[in-house]
């Protein structure tokens, strides 16, 4: 197997984006909603076999082990291309999660299955009336001889329709407070009293689901690390993916179908959305640049600190904005569902502006992260 | 003015009552889920009550009320957002029919609209990107006795029409046409709309009518169609305000009663203060629509109603499609999924506010008709 | 004197617009800040000859007796010409104080004098470190034989400089709580113990002051009304006078410099610009039906509600986004101090950017009139 | 490059130190009320640290260093808000005359102007609403031996230049002329700015300079000038990322110890989430600028210069604007107060918002600048 970790930075991303143009399937690329894994099934089990799963676990797990510049680039190169999402928590999450706190039994039983595809993982963090707020978790997990009996309900939970296993936060100390007496436990979707019914989204589409579980019944061996030090690994595992929540992608993914609409009907000479897209073109533009400034730290090694927050709100916020400019810009082909052809391309304003719905709500708020960063930048008391 | 202002209230509480009864909501849910955009079984009860001919005048059957009445009528209806397009019909196709020229043929189609048993639908726009009315490449031509007609429209809605009042060009000037929709040399693409309605595109090839299909002569066509649409604009706006309310009381009740962190959301100040600037943008709303129905008179100029309707459906357009936005917002993930009752109302707000010229649109317009007013007084 | 309650109100419009167009001084027209006592004495003495100090105050002590209506139409003319404002703390808020809970030696003492402008009154109500919440108001009234010895400070106490009086709150119970144990008093400002300190603001015009209170002894015959009672009282004044915080009459004005800067620089032809104005120019219609409507129901006699605060918050917004409009259309004019010629006129964008700049903050901030709406409106938990 | 960051670090560090021990509020407020923009005195103690001969080449007695040097520089002054016209002279004009190809003469001004000696400004611009240094009616004439220059120019800062560097018209192309203050024929008429600046609005009338007052030769004039109006920009920029953190600092200070209703302001969400949203606006003021000096080589072409100016001087303005709006507004009643320190932050912000194009044009000039390169590319 090629070393990559070994190609100067640019080859590697030359390698990486030669590989992408030749070998991703076209009508896979920039999907305007979330795949559902039989659709991208196919990509993903050729890159299995390739080992090209999991880019940033370490070799010796069976991931490429890429530095954290590769795998910023390999990321970008993905993006650059829009490569379609696989569901993708057992490498993201449960494999580092089981790397650093598993058991060898855990990481021998689960990470191969990850690194195959035969296990499909989702998380269990979001509850019912919790919201952003983890502390108001519900579900229960009581231990009963071998076994924890767990008793709650999880919501938008990404494609846990197509999931085999669901990594979940549950209360194991019922007297503890808040984030204490929170347990991280491994869930086979296969086990009785475990029923998931997916929701349908304003678009739609099926990306999340309610997971019920009743009486389930999970192994004591599928305890992750010690009891009631959930919320501390949960909190240990956000990593520098909390980046990708200020990526500046989809902004300038949909200002460039802006562009398109706008070439199309002639709006660069109208000096009303001229001013209005110069704007939002300089929103993006200063988005990118501060996007790089955290990379830059990510690939110093460092970790990214509370004020990643703000790229995330600022990200989110010009992607809503242009959104709103490209349904306005469409004037009565804004009332009209489905992508509308403007001169020879086709473009779906609605589907940014639905898009852009969600993007300020999840990964936490942008209420959430104007808190965290009033706290924990501006320290205001 | 007490009793104008009782019969409206009364007017208003028939629409909440209908409401009450029907279960808007789940009704349209299923409809949608079979492809079909309204229930012509609502439509006979709509018409009915009355609510169909409220613009048309008595001897044709209607209730011959003023376009107050029925912005009273399309708010309600907004509030229950209710997908039967009753502006579109019994608004717009209503208002250019009474503004026509050629009375019989003009009245037996609002007495047949009025009482339900036709759907009639103005079919003037060509090009989407063009809202004015005189844009019109469509012919009608002299063939014998007979008229043709040649050309194409858009978007005209609802798609489920039984009779199109189609624009046509002639040497005289435009002209309008009812054309029945099995009419031999039309054809008919449906496209859907985000809010579950459909609109059509049409083809007209070599299309034969008569001359008592001829609704408006040369030349009377393009006023028809001007009264038209800046009432139907009127009403639109009107309908927008109604489901902006309704999803302000949702978006409160869910800031009100939802928990977080063991208090409700409403104690949250910033997401409070966000409530407020949604309250204000709706009573904008209220405040332009109001100054409309305060100014407007029976034989208000055309220029007037326009310049009116410009600023009330850019207000309302601008103020829904905020309150929507937020609303989701607000609501946080469950405002995203489709089962929550703010996407649904959201969708018929972006529908509605981007048909007939959205607010950017309509404020240009606005701009340019008090220029001209301002310019005709200097 | 002329029966003015017995002209229809329609007349009486004309008849005010016309006699305001024949006499009122040209010079003092439309003024770009608040005018002092002295610049604008001349006429205000004037009027006071000819009966007309208080136009709202019943016939009986000397008023005018106007209905509601017409004082509405009186004010709606005199804001249409520009006419300044004099310093009428007096017949605006003590006049009616004293007519509701005044002595019949109050009323002797004081109403002929603000009637002849013998006595200029200003307002104690707020204090340092209080902001907009007068529930920690500091300054005490200490009972000593006759007097009340008073104690504290006031500030952004309008025109203090000009005024011979002062109505103030003071705290006569320190064990009460809150807006309890407060206190109305009249101050003659001659008194020992009183300092005045003008307040520059930032366009460099002395409008607000600084009040100091040392050992002032205030005659217990100066207390209005009953001991503890002056919070009552204060919010009972607060009569229509809180319709003119949300006037359309401020971006009115504004609306229209900006026009004239706009027709002399050629910006109507420019989409971009169009474009801010005429959203601004709906703005301000629709706030100016919105005022019309709440007039309605001083008309009709109805007291305001707490919604009357949208219209603050609506109008003095809106005056700000035309005054940065204004500015940002003044180009590299935008930095030059004082008017500046354009066409035939003469506009200074930077006055309406600093005029527009307290208007979000003085009676009661936006950000206290949100928190009004939504608790009494509302109704938000 | 860390070499480089350290020394960076330790420029910025020198100016901070300056400004402890400066007070500078108290200095501008005093000078301002005798009239007077900034001192004499303070300038020199400016060119004794070297500050004004930063971008002045070694052999004319400057540091020889580069546009970051002076961006740290005037992000520090701007922090500590001085009235002297740093960014006009020590950098606009030095960069103008950098780029004159009249060595000698240029040369000799710039060595007097790093010595503190000389204070010179460029009179470029002829109408307030014009900002292209194209526009030149100033005309250049040969009498003799001598050149005589004819024409306006206008908002020339600082308006106590001791030498004007005067942009005119010539038959191949324009020109820069050094005339100096007291020149005959020379009229000057100053204006006071909102920051208490002042500017010239100069009258030439029949001026006559000898050859070596030549410091651009006819046609290399604009160039010169578009390099300098770039750099200027950029530099502009700084000190606006400066002033404005510093008001962010000032109005967090003021919300984390004022109280109302007992609490510190900034326990109210709206208020602390406002907070937030300038905290963003100067961080994407740094972006733009970082992006800028990530991006800049000595020898970078003029257009690639102009775009970045372009971009870093639109957000730079826009941003900073914002912040002191809402820093008055935050304060409360007492920003609005002459002796609150955030006016006086504030009304520098207006002054250079304002100054070689505002945020609206410059976002129109970066939209033309990339729609150029874009074409070009494509």
């Amino acid at each position: 197997m090629k070393d990559w970790n070994a190609l100067p930075d640019d080859q590697f991303r030359v390698d990486i984006r030669a590989f992408l143009e030749a070998n991703y399937p076209e009508h896979l690329r920039y999907p305007s909603r979330r795949m559902r894994w039989h659709e991208v099934k196919e990509w993903y089990l050729l890159r299995a076999e390739q080992g090209w799963t999991a880019p940033g676990w370490p070799k010796e797990y069976g991931g490429v082990g890429l530095s954290p510049t590769k795998q910023l680039i390999y990321i970008e190169e993905l993006e650059r291309w829009g490569v379609a999402r696989a569901p993708d928590q057992g490498v993201i999450m449960v494999g580092h999660l089981l790397i650093k706190y598993g058991t060898d039994a855990q990481k021998k039983e689960f990470l191969p299955k990850i690194l195959s595809w035969e296990h499909i993982w989702c998380q269990g963090y979001s509850e019912p009336n919790a919201g952003s707020d983890l502390a108001s978790l519900r579900t229960q997990a009581v231990e009963d001889g071998d076994d924890y009996v767990v008793n709650g309900q999880k919501t938008w939970t990404t494609l846990a329709q197509d999931a085999t296993h669901m990594f979940l936060l549950a209360r194991t100390d019922q007297q503890a407070k808040k984030q204490a007496g929170i347990s991280f436990l491994l869930v086979d979707l296969d086990t009785p009293g475990v029923t998931i019914r997916p929701i349908r989204n304003i678009a739609g589409h099926e990306e999340f689901c309610e997971v019920f579980l009743e009486d389930v019944r999970v192994p004591k061996r599928n305890l992750v690390g010690a009891p009631n030090e959930g919320w501390t690994m949960a909190k240990a595992l956000l990593g520098f993916e909390r980046l990708f929540l200020g990526s500046p992608k989809l902004a300038q993914n949909a200002l460039g179908r802006l562009r398109t609409l706008a070439e199309a009907r002639g709006l660069f000479s109208d000096q009303g959305f001229v001013d209005q897209f110069a704007r939002l073109e300089l929103d993006v533009a200063d988005l990118g640049e501060a996007y790089e400034s955290f990379a830059d730290q990510v690939r110093a090694g460092q970790p990214l600190g509370a004020d990643i927050s703000w790229l995330k709100v600022w990200g989110t916020e010009t992607f809503d904005r242009i959104a709103a400019l490209a349904v306005q810009s469409a004037e009565s082909y804004g009332a009209l569902a489905g992508p509308q052809r403007y001169g020879d391309t086709d473009v779906d304003a609605l589907v940014l502006y639905f898009d852009a719905l969600p993007a300020t709500i999840y990964g936490g708020t942008n209420e959430i992260q104007r808190n965290i960063l009033s706290k924990q930048v501006l320290q205001l008391p | 003015m007490n009793d104008s202002a009782d019969e409206l209230r009364m007017l208003a509480d028939s629409v909440v009552q209908f409401a009450r009864n029907d279960d808007t909501l789940t009704r349209t849910r299923a409809l949608h889920k079979g492809g079909a955009a309204f229930s012509r079984e609502t439509w006979s009860t709509l018409a009915d009550a009355g609510w169909l001919g409220i613009l048309v005048p008595e001897d044709s059957g209607g209730l011959g009320l003023g376009l107050r009445e029925m912005a009273v009528v399309a708010e309600e209806l907004g509030r229950a957002r209710i997908p039967e397009p009753v502006v579109a019909v019994a608004g717009f196709t209503a208002s250019v029919l009474s503004a026509c020229d050629r009375k019989a043929a003009a009245s037996e189609l609002l007495s047949e609209l009025a009482s339900g048993a036709t759907i009639a639908a103005v079919a003037w726009q060509e090009d989407p990107t063009d809202l004015d009315p005189a844009t019109t490449h469509c012919r009608a031509t002299h063939e014998g006795n007979a008229i043709v007609l040649n050309g194409s429209k858009c978007l005209v809605l609802p798609a489920e029409a039984d009779v199109f009042l189609v624009s046509s060009e002639t040497d005289e000037g435009v002209a309008l046409y009812s054309v029945p929709s099995d009419a031999p040399g039309l054809a008919l693409e449906r496209r859907q709309q985000v809010d579950g309605s459909w609109v059509a595109d049409l083809r007209l090839d070599n299309v034969s009518v008569s001359a008592d299909q001829m609704l408006a002569s040369p030349g009377q066509g393009l006023p028809a169609l001007e009264r038209g649409l800046a009432r139907a604009a009127l009403l639109a706006g009107a309908e927008l305000t109604g489901l902006a309310h309704r999803l302000l009381g949702m978006t409160n009740d869910y800031l009100a009663t939802r928990k977080q962190f063991g208090q409700p959301l409403s104690s949250f100040q910033a997401l409070r203060h966000r409530a407020v600037d949604l309250y204000i943008q709706h009573e904008l709303m209220q405040a332009s629509l109001r100054h409309a129905f305060r100014t407007l008179r029976p034989d208000s100029p055309l220029a007037l109603e326009q310049r009116l309707a410009a600023r009330v459906k850019a207000r309302t357009s601008d103020a829904a499609m905020r309150i929507g936005r937020e609303s989701v917002q607000l609501h946080g993930a469950i405002g995203f999924t489709e089962e929550a009752d703010v996407g649904i109302h959201l969708k018929r707000i972006m529908a509605l506010s981007a048909w007939l010229g959205n607010a950017a649109w309509q404020r240009r317009r606005h701009f340019e008709l008090s220029r001209n007013t301002q310019q005709e007084v200097a």
